[in-house]
């Protein structure tokens, strides 16, 4: 077995490995085995393209491999729980640009060498264009979720993002067509980057999951079609996997939240403050409540249940709550959790904090489960969330979340929210909810809050 | 290779991909993403042997660019959805362990 | 095409069929052996092949027999699927047909 | 392009159609679209095979597909529906016989030119080992199912296949290592034909099913083993398909009769006749009845259940039995039929009958469901069926179908079981139930008593 094969043969085993991983991701049981798989297959890669023949200068590779080893682990062990949908974002981004560098760089040297041919350019084409789009939507997404980047676009943004798509569709032709001019795929990377940039701009970032989702997807492609570049399979293979599999779990999350991928992309940009004013809703119509008479309410209770939301994350108030289950079971209160799909700043971001207090998982109630048993509930604690129990989503079809399904805590006997005040959530609009009769208000940060319920009921 | 077997495994890989994920639970989405997002940093094997051709300075800074990009997306992808992994199954591991020491 | 290219179009398509054949309910396992029976008999390409080079009479002859032996897989692999999965359907369509007529 | 590339995307639509087809077979919705598609792809495959350069004598085309197409579409069309199974056995040893023919051919062609290398004679041989056995393991299957061959091997037969084996094995090395000499490879095809049939003369017919899936998945890799010799990427891929989705068809076959898919093939030869004695069970113990007592009691009754059997489609007594339903429903009767996964003789085959005479969907009620209802059930009415109802596979552990789920129609008030004789099922062994106190026996053809019942009903 010469050389070649035998590098051919370790990327069969990589790519085999990846599927392993992949499958292993979406069961979970197995998630974590998945993800390990993922990094041997590709760790069999590596050492297999690093007695390519046509490496010679290995100490680039180690510079970089290095310089970005450290990043990547840095990043990863540093961040915040409640930041990891940005850092995949900006992870994301940076294979994108990857890529881009790397279709040009072959395409520079096939230029060079005068081995340009027909799959090799449209290919570059197809990378500088998807890469870039990547790249520069990955970072956007990173700062929309970091609140770092509050800007919305302009007026007729779809107009110029469709004139851009024509003209980077004029430079890719001019690309194939004159490949001897390197110049045409760095002014497609240009525009490719501005349209990545314009395209995300406009979206909202409670719909950032979904377009992250999407442009993972994207940066598959992107290195699928470095591989048609490169004439190498696994690159083709790999990232037809993440591109295909990006595709249908961006179509599976759309869903979750009760949106077309297509309308999470083209839609238009909300109109801020949405369709309700917020001092119209909630002017007199609040009434304010105290950890004491919390209390006493939840000493009577026979059924309590809780509504995690960000709020619960910011306030890092999961060991409180799993306190105050524990205080309820004690008196022969019955308490279950109603985790809607995206409450938090992630998919599954609740579970991870509750998982974190060790509180039980038959306790949690995904949102169908839960929402018909809020009539025969005494208390809902609405705990730091805000938008997924906003009842405006079923009642008016102006507002911006407008047909997102949400829990409808609003049927139980008597609601206690406990948030700082009477801001918005993340989709930036008031919460009918607050103003409503059976509604009590414990303003305050929540793990302080909870802990001063928990306080009086310890005592009373 | 042929442009048309490339496309095959290509189409076969897509074919996979759709079929490999389908009905992922909500918990599972932010994981799988971040998961899939380490291995589309295969682009690596790309970068590192256009870096290490040694062809001309440009492309060999490009090269060592992309191979610098490409592993922070790789090795900081999977870290960190192990990272996520493991706060979903602490859970299971310890409760019995406690039980067991009662 | 080398062989590990083949071998990896193999080992992609393997996945691809344990992906597919996922909980089908009993009532199709006939169907589904009989139609990708007529599947498997995709060796007529290779029968074809064979019996039209015109190598020599006994290739040829070889290569006759296999392509009517394939053809017959293939065709009436189809057709008993049709006829089958024909039975299963039937019954859906006539109902409502009758309601509406009454 | 070029036309060998114009073949090669001809390959990869029919592969797609096909990776469609397999898709579709899968759900029941989409099941004759899937076929449909399958058909389509083999089209493409043949049509864009035609124009391959090196086919030049098309005369021998024509007539072969000519031949094969006649016979394919008249066996296909006069079958019985219960002889599907055996007809699909047919079939899948016809396709494994001309994989080997057509690595044969090849090989002879190869070793003529001097062309012949390790891959052409590994994937020959290959070839000829597992399209042999697929050959006369599917004749055996089929003889089986057509009760025209009683034969269950000799004592030690596990020890000759081993043999058998091992000399395959070496008549392999010898195609490899003295590819010159074409009658080794005769000599594998040989050898694999007499393993064929003896690995598959011991089975039972009533695991025949399953074989037929395991003898499936080896004549796709025998196709694709095919594709290696001739280089074909449509032969690599669909045999494989067909080879891993067999294989997973053959599990989820044998989880569904309770066994595994090893067990069924290396199973010892089942022990004549079982571990009861007809005379033993039944003497004194038989009720008899008539249809006119038959109908009585069917008046009185709020609740009936039909379990039917393979009896049922030897009768054709499905319309007789619709005509039943619809009578006892006119009398306020709740009327429910009990399907077992294998009543009958091929999976689905009471499906088929039941909807031939319009019995409504909501009415077949699965194994699963249909068990702990039997309690309430006024009278049980077993049709034909036999096997599927035999307590001993609960209660006798020396029994052929020991472990074998079943109805348990004995919880039902009455059973009234319709069936010519004592004679057994398919199994070949005696069942208690008939014997039981709360059994009467019907005797008589399935049609003709159930006609008499309805007659005695009408009249009553
Ligand atoms: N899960 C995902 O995948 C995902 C990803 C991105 C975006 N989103 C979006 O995020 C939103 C999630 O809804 P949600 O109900 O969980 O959260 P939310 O609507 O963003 O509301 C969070 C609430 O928590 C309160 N809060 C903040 N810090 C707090 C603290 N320290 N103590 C107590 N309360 C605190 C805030 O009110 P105060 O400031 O008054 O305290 C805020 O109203 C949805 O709009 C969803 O579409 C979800
Ligand atoms: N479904 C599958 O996939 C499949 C495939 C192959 C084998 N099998 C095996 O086949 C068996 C199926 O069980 P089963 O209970 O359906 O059938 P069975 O056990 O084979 O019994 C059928 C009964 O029907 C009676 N019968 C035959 N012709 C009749 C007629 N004209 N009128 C009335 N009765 C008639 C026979 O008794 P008389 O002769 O006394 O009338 C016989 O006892 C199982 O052992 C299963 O493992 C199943």
């Amino acid at each position: 077995m010469n050389r070649a094969d035998f590098i051919e043969l370790g990327y069969l085993v990589g790519a085999s490995l990846f599927i392993l991983g992949l499958k292993g991701l979406g069961r979970p049981r197995t998630a974590r085995r998945g993800n390990l798989l993922g990094a041997a297959g590709m760790l069999v890669a590596i050492l297999v393209t690093l007695i390519d023949q046509a490496i010679v200068s290995y100490w680039v590779l180690a510079a970089g491999l290095a310089v970005g080893s450290a990043i990547g682990v840095l990043l990863a062990v540093k961040v915040q729980m409640t930041s990891m949908p940005e850092l995949v974002a900006l992870f994301n981004g940076f294979g994108g640009a990857a890529s881009v560098l790397v279709a040009g760089a072959s395409f520079i040297e096939a230029v060079d060498l005068g081995l340009v041919d027909d799959q090799t350019s449209v290919a570059a084409a197809a990378t500088a264009i998807i890469g870039a789009v990547t790249f520069t939507g990955s970072v956007v997404a990173f700062a929309k979720l970091r609140e770092s980047l509050h800007w919305h676009g302009f007026a007729g943004i779809r107009i110029v993002n469709a004139v851009l798509a024509l003209v980077s569709l004029g430079l890719a032709v001019m690309v194939v067509v004159d490949p001897g001019n390197t110049m045409w795929l760095w002014a497609l990377v240009a525009v490719g980057a501005v349209l990545g940039l314009l395209v995300v701009v406009p979206i909202g970032g409670a719909d950032m999951p979904v377009v992250i989702a999407l442009l993972n997807s994207l940066s598959g492609l992107a290195a699928s079609s470095t591989g048609f570049v490169l004439d190498n399979t696994l690159l083709i293979i790999a990232g037809a996997l993440v591109g295909a599999s990006g595709i249908i779990l961006t179509q599976i999350m759309s869903v979750a939240m009760n949106r077309s991928a297509l309308s999470v992309l083209f839609a238009d940009a909300p109109s801020a403050g949405g369709g309700m004013d917020a001092d119209e809703v909630y002017a007199g119509k609040i009434t304010k409540t105290s950890a004491e008479e919390v209390a006493m309410i939840l000493e009577t209770a026979n059924r309590v249940m809780i509504v995690p939301g960000y709020g619960l994350a910011v306030a890092q108030a999961q060991h409180a709550v799993s306190e105050l289950a524990k205080l309820l079971e004690a008196n022969d209160t019955e308490v279950v959790f109603a985790i809607h799909p995206v409450a938090g700043r992630m998919p599954g971001h609740m579970n991870v904090l509750l998982a974190e207090a060790e509180i039980d998982y038959e306790k949690l109630l995904e949102m169908d489960a839960a929402n018909p048993t809020f009539a025969q509930t005494d208390v809902a604690i609405v705990l730091g969330a805000n938008d997924v129990v906003n009842p405006s989503a079923n009642t008016d079809p102006d507002s911006p979340i407008a047909g997102m399904p949400v829990l409808e805590v609003g049927d139980a006997q008597t609601v206690i929210v406990i948030k700082r005040s009477l801001s918005p959530g993340f989709a930036g609009i008031p919460n009918p909810l607050f103003a409503a009769d059976n509604a009590l208000m414990l303003f305050g940060d929540g793990k302080a809050a909870v802990t001063a319920i928990n306080k009086a009921l310890a005592e009373g | 290779m042929t442009l048309v077997i490339s496309l095959t495994l290509f189409v076969l890989a897509v074919f996979l991909g759709v079929e490999l994920i389908t009905k992922v639970p909500p918990t599972l989405h932010t994981p799988l993403m971040s998961g899939s997002n380490a291995i589309s940093g295969i682009t690596l094997i790309g970068a590192l042997v256009s870096a290490g051709a040694d062809h001309r300075a440009l492309t060999t800074w490009l090269g060592f660019a992309a191979v610098a990009l490409a592993t922070i997306n790789v090795v900081g992808g999977f870290v960190v959805t192990n990272r996520m992994l493991a706060m979903f199954t602490t859970r299971k591991p310890k409760r019995p362990a406690a039980e067991t020491e009662a």
